[in-house]
């Protein structure tokens, strides 16, 4: 399955946040979202997501129009932001049963890819960024979805945790996975694409009736 | 939209809004002036005392006016928020926005004309009669469709809130009406203004009293006006410092 | 002058609280009008400079 | 199990373990208390008649609560996943509401046979009381809903929330409050008790579809 956006925009209120966005992303691969901060990096995932409206342009899963469509999404895509999607009173054994519960999938604690073992019992808010994020990364591997969105998955994650990071990774795209990933870390993998955003805001509202 | 289209729709863009307001308004202030103190003068002076009330009715001439646009402005403000909901006219919400206060001080000025009025007629300031709870209810919406434009700075998601909150506020303020006449029927008389008004109020006083409801529908349009104006010019600053 | 019985002063009462209310509105939204109006001038003249810089 | 239900046991662990039930049950308690006590001490004796005390009461407490409803997942994220997930929003209101219900408004009325005896409200009443608020505070609970939507992402407003919620509990209070106040003088009005059951209804049938859309304000 190829996801492809054909001269994508995206607006908030009357500010064009970006415009003629074009990638295409193949089975097996991964796309790096590439720019300066504030070029919009985060808004692009969240509009592949489906969390934001696209002001132009056209989101296509193989050659069929999803840009408007919240069932395929639903279906095929997985998106994690800058929050880790965590309660802070539960624990992390509560928090992976509920994730487990939702979608009838088990999270696989022989391997324990994203090593969550010693933290079980931990409640969110004794945990530390960088563990809380390691739960936030181990939701990928139970909920199997075909597309990963990620922002800044690596963030406070140390060396050790990134090469956890990179085998889930690696993991998903030899089953056919695909991802769209915004980071400055180096993870350590090649990327198959980019997408390069700028932060020229020249284009700037151009339809505000007020000038 | 077509450039010589004629239709209301005119209105929505804000520059020519602009223009039509700044050759509206000093008309529409010579209207209300005239039509106000012509109203009143009249009003005070030249009527007769009711035979039940005396002089106490000269009330009448600023009570019915001002809770008649209370009422009418809050209508006015839901109408403009579904327009803005659904034709995203910029104009329309913020003349949602501009008509806010001058209701609520439309709301406080029947109150207060009301309470004083009720004093040495029923013998009370203030009795929980449906009407009048009615506008304290009212009172309660104004402040806070006002309180949720002050809290936060305009954008179009505040004003998407706004307008949310101005059509939910008309549903609760209706159902609370409703629920306050379910358990009292009150002292306050009948409306003074219905089509039928021979029943309600003698022609004496009904000719000063639309005198001086026309000057306070101009006066309201006037204030609206400037208002809207002010917010749109705002507005345009804002632009024009965020394009730099 | 004015004198309306035992109701001049409800009277008086109702029409200056309620003159009060409308002429405070009224000077705050004239101030505003002519506050925004002011700076509005300001940011076109300096807009206008620009775009005769470039 | 169904995933309703699990998204619905979920949103009940999640806020009975930030320790929301109990603050908003104490509050119920101490605000009872409190009124009763310093009315007794000036001399007007807090009795049957001062009901009002309990349903002013429930309302704040359930109002000291409303932020928990949607901020906390907007803020951990919970808000975006339940926004890309099949079920559709208005359902996701209702669990919530009903999640809001169970920790906040359940304890409270459990609580209210045993507050009644304080102001001298004798036993049976008290258990019609608790019929009554057991039509009222669904509504209340959905009502709330609104309130955390329209204040999504206004951290520094909590203020804002009590302004334009508590004139929406109107309608349940004035019914509540006078339904419960004939109840303790022995009147049974079934007609009252069937038009607030129909207003409750109606609140609870609209909210949904307006908490959904305020919702997706936030998103566009």
């Amino acid at each position: 399955m190829t996801l492809t956006g054909h001269s994508l925009a995206c607006k908030r209120g009357e500010n064009l946040i970006f415009s003629e966005i074009n990638f295409s992303v193949i089975p097996g691969s991964i796309c790096f979202v590439k720019g300066p901060n504030g070029s919009g990096k985060s808004t692009l995932l969240r509009l592949l997501a489906g969390l934001l409206g696209t002001a132009e342009g056209l989101l296509t899963l193989d050659e069929i129009d999803i840009t408007n469509d919240r069932e395929i999404r639903a279906e095929k895509f997985l998106y994690l932001g800058h929050q880790n999607v965590l309660k802070q009173h539960l624990t992390v054994r509560e928090q992976i049963s509920f994730w487990q519960g939702i979608t009838k999938k088990c999270y696989d604690f022989e391997t324990d890819p994203m090593n969550v073992q010693p933290i079980l019992n931990k409640k969110l808010h004794q945990c530390s960024e960088g563990q809380g994020r390691r739960v936030a990364l181990a939701r990928l591997t139970i909920e199997m979805k075909k597309f990963w969105l990620l922002d800044e998955p690596t963030a406070s994650l140390d060396t050790a945790n990134i090469q956890l990071f990179k085998s889930i990774l690696e993991d998903h795209c030899s089953n056919g996975g695909s991802a769209v990933i915004a980071t400055h870390d180096n993870i350590g993998i090649k990327p198959s694409s980019d997408i390069h955003l700028s932060l020229d805001k020249s284009s700037l509202q151009r339809n505000n009736p007020f000038i | 939209m077509h450039k010589n289209s004629r239709s209301l729709w005119e209105f929505a863009n804000p520059k020519r809004f602009v223009s039509i307001a700044n050759k509206l308004i000093p008309w529409l202030t010579i209207c209300t002036v005239l039509s106000m103190s012509v109203g009143i003068f009249w009003g005070v002076f030249f009527t007769p005392n009711d035979y039940r009330q005396g002089a106490a009715v000269k009330i009448i001439y600023i009570h019915v006016p001002s809770a008649f646009l209370a009422i009418n402005i809050y209508i006015m403000m839901l109408i403009a928020s579904v327009i803005w909901l659904i034709r995203r006219h910029h104009v329309s919400l913020l003349a949602a926005k501009a008509a806010a206060p001058i209701g609520l001080t439309m709301t406080l000025v029947a109150i207060l004309t009301g309470a004083i009025w009720g004093k040495p007629i029923w013998g009370t300031y203030w009795a929980w009669d449906p009407r009048m709870t009615s506008f304290a209810i009212l009172l309660m919406f104004y402040i806070g469709y006002i309180s949720i434009w002050s809290a936060m700075e305009y954008n179009e998601k505040v004003g998407d809130l706004s307008a949310l909150l101005c059509i939910i506020g008309s549903i609760f303020a209706l159902l609370s009406r409703y629920a306050v006449i379910f358990w009292n029927q009150g002292l306050h008389q009948g409306a003074s203004m219905s089509l039928d008004k021979e029943e309600n109020i003698s022609n004496v006083f009904y000719l000063p009293l639309l005198v001086c409801l026309l000057g306070f529908v101009s006066l309201f349009f006037t204030l609206l006006l400037i208002r809207t104006r002010t917010e749109i010019r705002i507005k345009r600053t804002t632009s024009l410092l965020r394009m730099n | 002058m004015i004198d309306f019985g035992k109701y001049t002063w409800t009277i008086i009462s109702a029409y200056g609280g309620a003159s009060m209310l409308i002429i405070i509105l009224l000077i705050m939204t004239i101030l505003k009008s002519r506050k925004v109006n002011k700076e509005l001038l300001v940011v076109e003249q300096k807009k206008s400079i620009d775009a005769q810089d470039d | 199990m169904n995933p309703l239900l699990y998204i619905l046991s979920y949103e009940i662990k999640a806020s009975t373990a930030g320790r929301s039930l109990f603050l908003s049950t104490s509050f119920f308690i101490i605000v009872v208390l409190t009124a009763n006590i310093s009315m007794n001490q000036f001399g007007i004796r807090a009795d049957k008649n001062s009901v009002s005390i309990l349903w002013i009461a429930l309302a704040m407490s359930a109002l000291l609560s409303i932020n928990m409803i949607f901020q906390n997942d907007y803020d951990d994220g919970t808000l975006d996943w339940f926004m890309l997930s099949p079920i559709s929003l208005e359902t996701i209101v209702i669990l919530k509401a009903v999640a809001h219900w169970v920790t906040t408004c359940l304890p409270m009325m459990l609580l209210t046979p045993i507050v009644c005896v304080s102001m001298g409200i004798n036993f049976n009443s008290s258990l019609w009381i608790l019929l009554v608020m057991m039509i009222g505070t669904p509504a209340i609970s959905f009502i709330s809903t609104i309130g955390s939507a329209l204040t999504l992402g206004e951290r520094a407003n909590h203020l804002l929330l009590p302004i334009f919620i508590l004139p929406t509990f109107l309608p349940i209070l004035v019914f509540g409050i006078k339904i419960s106040m004939l109840v303790t003088n022995s009147v049974y009005d079934s007609m009252a008790f069937l038009i607030m059951l129909a207003i409750s209804l109606f609140c609870i049938a609209i909210t949904p579809f307006i908490t959904a859309i305020i919702i997706k304000v936030h998103y566009t």
